[in-house]
């Protein structure tokens, strides 16, 4: 298989029912993958996963047993950056597999339909797996004016909620879907939400990044079909097996930071031999994501190893953080221009208070009526 | 207008300088003060803790000199300054301090805590809250110029027994003389040797020197009660006599808190700076013994050490004369384990030994002074300041120790070369 | 408010109106107190207030045999916890950062490891000091609300800072977030209590040095 | 703005930095131990571990090459070779497009993989039966 990966979701991207009510492991025999290779499907699910190798088995089980679901996608206020992400995770041939086994029924950027043909897709796909179809939506909803953001005339938030109502559970990918993202920074001019301010009788499973790890994208998705259960999520909404550490705990830079060597500028020496970037402005150690373990790029790299800090893009108003070159542990607007003005005014109130006192005190010692030694008795 | 709160309230906003301010400002509660203070260390008592004493004038200092106080004191937040406080305080800052400042040289804050009690007893006075026999004393010294009653007839008769004994001549109300002399009533009472004594020194000396029949009073019992008015009343008669005899230097004698007032807080009472010196009667020894003009025979063999009085060494700078003209005639010179600037106080100063009520605390903080000279089990004890005499005699005898008390002036005219 | 907009506020907006109390505070009390003045003292002199002054600034930090050995503990656990304040406080290197984005200048930091145990010894040392303080005589009869309250501004951001940097319990940005703000109630709460003992110590030092070197004491 | 001059990197490399390696070699001679006393497989997933550049190279070249070398082609390629310390296998998965999808340390007599799958030997009887009935 070396055809585009692109294509592949495109072929599939039509409704094809006939694979509707089928189980993983009848699609994948009746395609004539060999057990050997669907135990190399699970291995490398498992690792997507997070997942420990001694859950192979049980994944192998599942799956084998998994019906292919039905997803809509729903792309709103944002860059294409996440299905970007999405369409170039490195384990292609698992990704294949992947979408070969789901319905991808709607995806305005990758079908093949348009326009009310594209529309008709999706409606049909919400109606016939009404209750069970899986909603995967990345990008933020406007709410000061529907019409910062419409589809086929229907605002993104009309869409948004006509389209949960039916779904089993609902994916949030990106920040912008997940925490608002870059529509929400301040001044958040569209008056940008995320999925879960708006929906709150629905499972969400929030996957947050700008973009996401793609392999962490399929990595929830596999989780879902899989098991057909949400996996376990922190307080945020994320899955706790790819964003329950930080990045600095599992920064392979982390012992330069204990140790206090740290890159200053991005060209000194620091920098060349690869010291903590904390100084630079890294995020790590708010930011919880799987960068460090996953790596970008078929697990060529990641930020921090290329020698750039965290922006911690997966955590929420990421962008309002003061600066990504300006460290955590600063203060984020600038504070002469507030302490000069400080100085000024104390000043001012400092000597009006100093007057008082002095004006106080000379009140009492004008007020001093001398002593003789017939005044020591009441 | 007779003593009332209102008074004494103005009294304390008065006292409150950059100082005060300051001071207030950076006590942090430590305690480590109690420790350097005999009234806490003998008996335990946690209200004799230097700072707690200066209380009323940190209420008055937080409730008018800061924002916060200020505040506060609109909402009634601020701790007030009342008779029923002030009552409470009258002991703890005129029975159970001396105002020795031992804690002043102990707080890391830096904090110079006597002060602070001594301006608190500006607005306690003022406000009638003065131990009785202080407010004797006082009128004794403005009404008859002394505070222990002794007038100039007692003092003329006593001159006549020293002339008699020395057969020297006491010279009184020359003018142009280049010392004045004043002598504490306790010296004229009960030390009139220490008359003799200088009489013997300075005629060796070949300088002039003089008595003012007008002022020879040395104590201010304006200083310890805690009024500025009077204590200035008592330095201006000092200050008068002294113009009137155009005499180059005043001499504070042997008595500690007259240093004090004549020598630090005189000036500053009377408004205008000094048109003649003052120094105490060790300063102006030393200066003899640098001169060459003390000629000493004879050694004591017996073990001496020194006890330094509150105000004439911590307080008053007076530290390295007296052991210099001790080591004149003495080969046997042993020094107590806290000494000069951190002696421990006698225990009587302060107005403490003319106020009946604090008899008591004063002979049990006294054990401090014996502790110390348990360790080093002197032979006798030197001292400069007649009331610390008096005090060390009496607490001698109470607890059973058999250690006589020497004036160092004395002890020197005793060994000058014939 | 998510941590995120928390983190984001006690760095932003809380640490301006922090900043802008604690400096103005600071001025505040240095004119109440400077402007109050003092006489001048018409004493003849026997020795210089400046040198005595600045001497006093110096040896006060330092006790007497006497002192030391009357108040061991108080010193001792005095020293530590100051000591390990300042380690913790101004050679930690993310908090180097922050004064280098105030002030424009920095200076070298300790390891982590190091300011970690510090950290430890500096809480425990602050815990032992309230012990005493509840258990001394003396001192359990000083003590008054704002002693309390001060020992708890301070030993705050230590505890904060120390499960912060060890992340015990919420996630980072909470906890980064609790300790700034615990510092920044330090910043507003200092120029007004005790605390601001830690600038008017200069001042009250030189006083009590000047007016004994004025008499040619040592003090 | 200036020519760029290429920078001469010099990431520091070994188990001073994530001090991973050492504790997963030890985690390795553990599983080794289970094996013989109690034949339990373990399976160590390289993916999941945070390591610095360099270290799992680290690793590789410690337990070096041993007797068996195997190449799969199911759904792309992997690769299973056994290394210097028998019982220590290194299990590659390849997609497409050669890339690495996951890397696994097996600690067993046969990684499960190479092993002929009955389903596989099911299908394959059945296969070679029809085969046969066709060709007679």
């Amino acid at each position: 298989m070396t055809n585009n990966k692109d294509k592949t979701l495109l072929d599939n991207s039509g409704v094809d029912k006939t694979g509707v009510d089928k189980t993983l492991g009848e699609v994948l025999r009746s395609q004539g993958v060999s057990r050997r290779s669907f135990l190399k499907f699970c291995a490398a699910t498992a690792s997507m996963m997070a997942m420990s190798p001694a859950m192979i088995p049980k994944i192998a089980h599942a799956l084998e047993s998994a019906r292919r679901p039905s997803v809509i996608w729903l792309s709103f206020q944002e860059c294409t950056g996440c299905t970007e992400s999405l369409t170039r995770a490195h384990t292609a041939t698992i990704e294949s597999l992947i979408f070969d086994f789901i319905s991808l029924d709607y995806h305005h950027t990758l079908q093949a339909a348009a326009g009310h043909a594209a529309e008709e897709a999706r409606e049909a796909a919400m109606k016939e797996n009404d209750g069970k179809y899986l909603l995967v939506v990345d990008g933020s909803i406007p709410m000061d004016n529907p019409g910062y953001s419409t589809i086929a005339g229907i605002s993104n938030y009309d869409m948004l909620m006509e389209t949960a109502k039916g779904a089993a559970a609902i994916i949030a990918v990106g920040t912008c879907a997940t925490y608002g993202g870059i529509p929400h920074a301040d001044p958040n001019p569209t008056g940008a939400v995320s999925v879960g301010d708006l929906i709150k009788d629905k499972p969400i499973i929030n996957v947050p990044g700008c973009p996401p790890i793609p392999v962490v994208i399929t990595g929830v998705l596999m989780h879902f079909l899989t098991f057909g259960t949400i996996p376990e999520l922190d307080h945020i909404g994320r899955p706790k097996v790819f964003y329950g550490q930080s990045i600095h705990d599992r920064c392979y830079r982390r012992p330069f930071y204990d140790k206090g060597l740290f890159a200053e500028t991005f060209d000194d020496e620091g920098a060349k031999k690869g010291w903590c970037l904390y100084k630079l402005g890294c995020k790590g150690p708010t930011t919880y994501n799987a960068c460090a373990t996953t790596k970008w790029n078929d697990g060529t790299s990641w930020p921090i190893e290329a020698g750039h800090p965290c922006l911690g893009c997966s955590e929420p108003d990421f962008w309002d953080g003061g600066g990504f070159y300006k460290s955590l542990s600063m203060p984020t607007e600038n504070i002469t221009q507030t302490a000069i003005y400080t100085v000024a005014g104390a000043a001012a109130a400092g000597v009006a208070l100093g007057a008082m006192n002095k004006n106080k005190k000379s009140s009492a010692v004008a007020a001093h009526n001398k002593t003789t030694i017939d005044d020591l008795e009441k | 207008m007779s003593a009332s709160l209102e008074k004494g309230i103005n009294a304390l906003k008065e006292q409150v300088d950059s100082t005060v301010a300051s001071f207030f400002s950076s006590c942090v509660h430590c305690g480590i003060c109690s420790e350097a203070c005999l009234f806490y260390t003998e008996t335990g008592c946690p209200t004799s803790t230097p700072i707690h004493k200066a209380e009323p004038l940190r209420r008055i200092w937080k409730s008018e000199y800061t924002l916060l106080g200020r505040v506060g004191k609109m909402f009634g937040l601020t701790a007030k300054v009342d008779e029923e406080m002030l009552t409470k305080w009258e002991t703890r800052v005129y029975d159970n301090c001396t105002l020795c400042g031992r804690c002043s040289m102990v707080c890391p804050m830096g904090i110079d805590i006597a002060l602070l009690i001594r301006k608190t007893r500006e607005g306690m006075a003022a406000a009638g809250h003065a131990p009785e026999d202080l407010i004797g004393a006082t009128k004794r010294a403005v009404t008859i110029g002394s505070p222990m009653g002794v007038k100039l007839p007692a003092l003329l008769a006593q001159i006549k027994h020293v002339e008699k004994d020395t057969g020297l001549k006491i010279p009184l109300d020359v003018e142009g003389a280049e010392y004045m002399l004043l002598l504490s009533s306790m010296e004229i009472m009960n030390f009139p040797e220490f008359i003799g004594a200088i009489a013997k020194i300075f005629t060796k000396a070949g300088v002039s020197w003089t008595i003012s029949s007008e002022a020879f009073e040395a104590t201010n019992s304006g200083i310890q009660i805690g009024v500025a008015d009077i204590a200035a009343e008592l330095v201006q008669r000092i200050v008068d006599a002294a113009e009137k005899l155009k005499v180059k230097t005043v001499i504070s004698p042997e008595c500690g808190h007259a240093y004090m007032a004549i020598r630090w807080e005189g000036p500053n009472l009377v408004g205008k700076p000094f048109s003649f010196k003052v120094r105490h009667i060790l300063e102006i020894l030393d200066e003899f013994r640098k001169d060459g003009r003390l000629k000493i025979t004879g050694k004591e063999t017996q073990r001496l050490t020194y006890h330094d009085p509150c105000q004439i060494s911590r307080r008053g700078g007076v530290i390295e004369q007296p052991r210099k003209l001790i080591d004149m005639f003495s080969d046997n010179f042993v020094e107590m384990p806290d000494h000069g600037k951190m002696n421990w106080c006698c225990g009587a100063g302060g107005g403490v030994s003319s106020n009946e009520r604090a008899d008591e605390v004063r002979l049990k903080v006294f054990q401090r002074k014996k502790d110390q000279l348990d360790e080093i089990k002197p032979d006798a004890i030197v001292s400069a300041c007649s009331n610390c005499r008096i005090h060390l005699e009496d607490g001698l005898e109470e607890y059973n120790m058999d250690i006589p008390l020497l004036s160092l002036t004395e002890t020197l005219a005793e060994h000058l070369a014939e | 408010m998510t941590e995120i907009e928390f983190l984001n506020w006690v760095r932003g907006p809380g640490f301006q109106i922090a900043v802008v109390i604690f400096i103005a505070g600071i001025i505040i009390r240095f004119a109440e107190i400077l402007l109050l003045g003092r006489k001048t003292n018409l004493a003849e002199a026997k020795g210089s207030e400046m040198s005595g002054g600045l001497r006093t600034i110096v040896t006060r930090s330092f006790p007497d045999r006497g002192t030391f050995q009357r108040s061991t503990f108080t010193i001792v656990a005095g020293y530590i916890f100051h000591i390990g304040l300042f380690v913790t406080i101004f050679l930690f290197a993310p908090h180097i950062l922050m004064f280098k984005d105030v002030i424009g200048f920095s200076w070298p930091s300790l390891p982590t490891p190091v300011v970690d145990a510090v950290a430890v010894v500096t809480i425990i040392a602050l815990l032992a000091v309230l012990a005493h303080r509840m258990s001394n005589t003396v001192l359990k009869f000083l003590t008054n609300t704002e002693d309390l309250l001060v020992w708890l501004v301070t030993i705050l951001p230590l505890i904060t800072g120390y499960i912060a940097f060890h992340r015990i319990g919420m996630t980072a940005p909470s906890l980064l977030a609790i300790h700034i703000l615990s510092v920044e109630l330090l910043l507003v709460i200092l120029p007004f209590t005790k605390l601001m003992h830690a600038f008017t110590f200069v001042l009250s030092r030189w006083y009590n040095g000047a007016i004994s070197g004025y008499r040619g004491v040592e003090s | 703005m200036s020519n760029s001059t290429s920078v001469q990197f010099n990431i520091q490399v070994g188990d001073d930095l994530t001090h991973n390696v050492k504790p997963l070699l030890n985690e390795i001679k553990h599983g080794l131990d289970n094996l013989i006393e109690t034949g339990r497989t373990t399976i160590i997933d390289l993916r999941s571990l945070p390591l610095a550049p360099g270290e799992e190279e680290k690793i590789l070249n410690t337990l070096g090459q041993g007797e068996v070398q195997a190449q799969l082609n199911a759904l792309g390629l992997s690769e299973v070779t056994e290394t210097q310390y028998a019982g220590v296998w290194i299990v590659t998965h390849y997609n497409d497009e050669q890339h690495i999808i996951s890397r696994f340390i097996e600690v067993t007599t046969m990684p499960e993989i190479l092993c002929s799958q009955t389903e596989d030997v099911m299908e394959a009887y059945s296969r070679l039966t029809l085969d046969l009935a066709d060709n007679p």
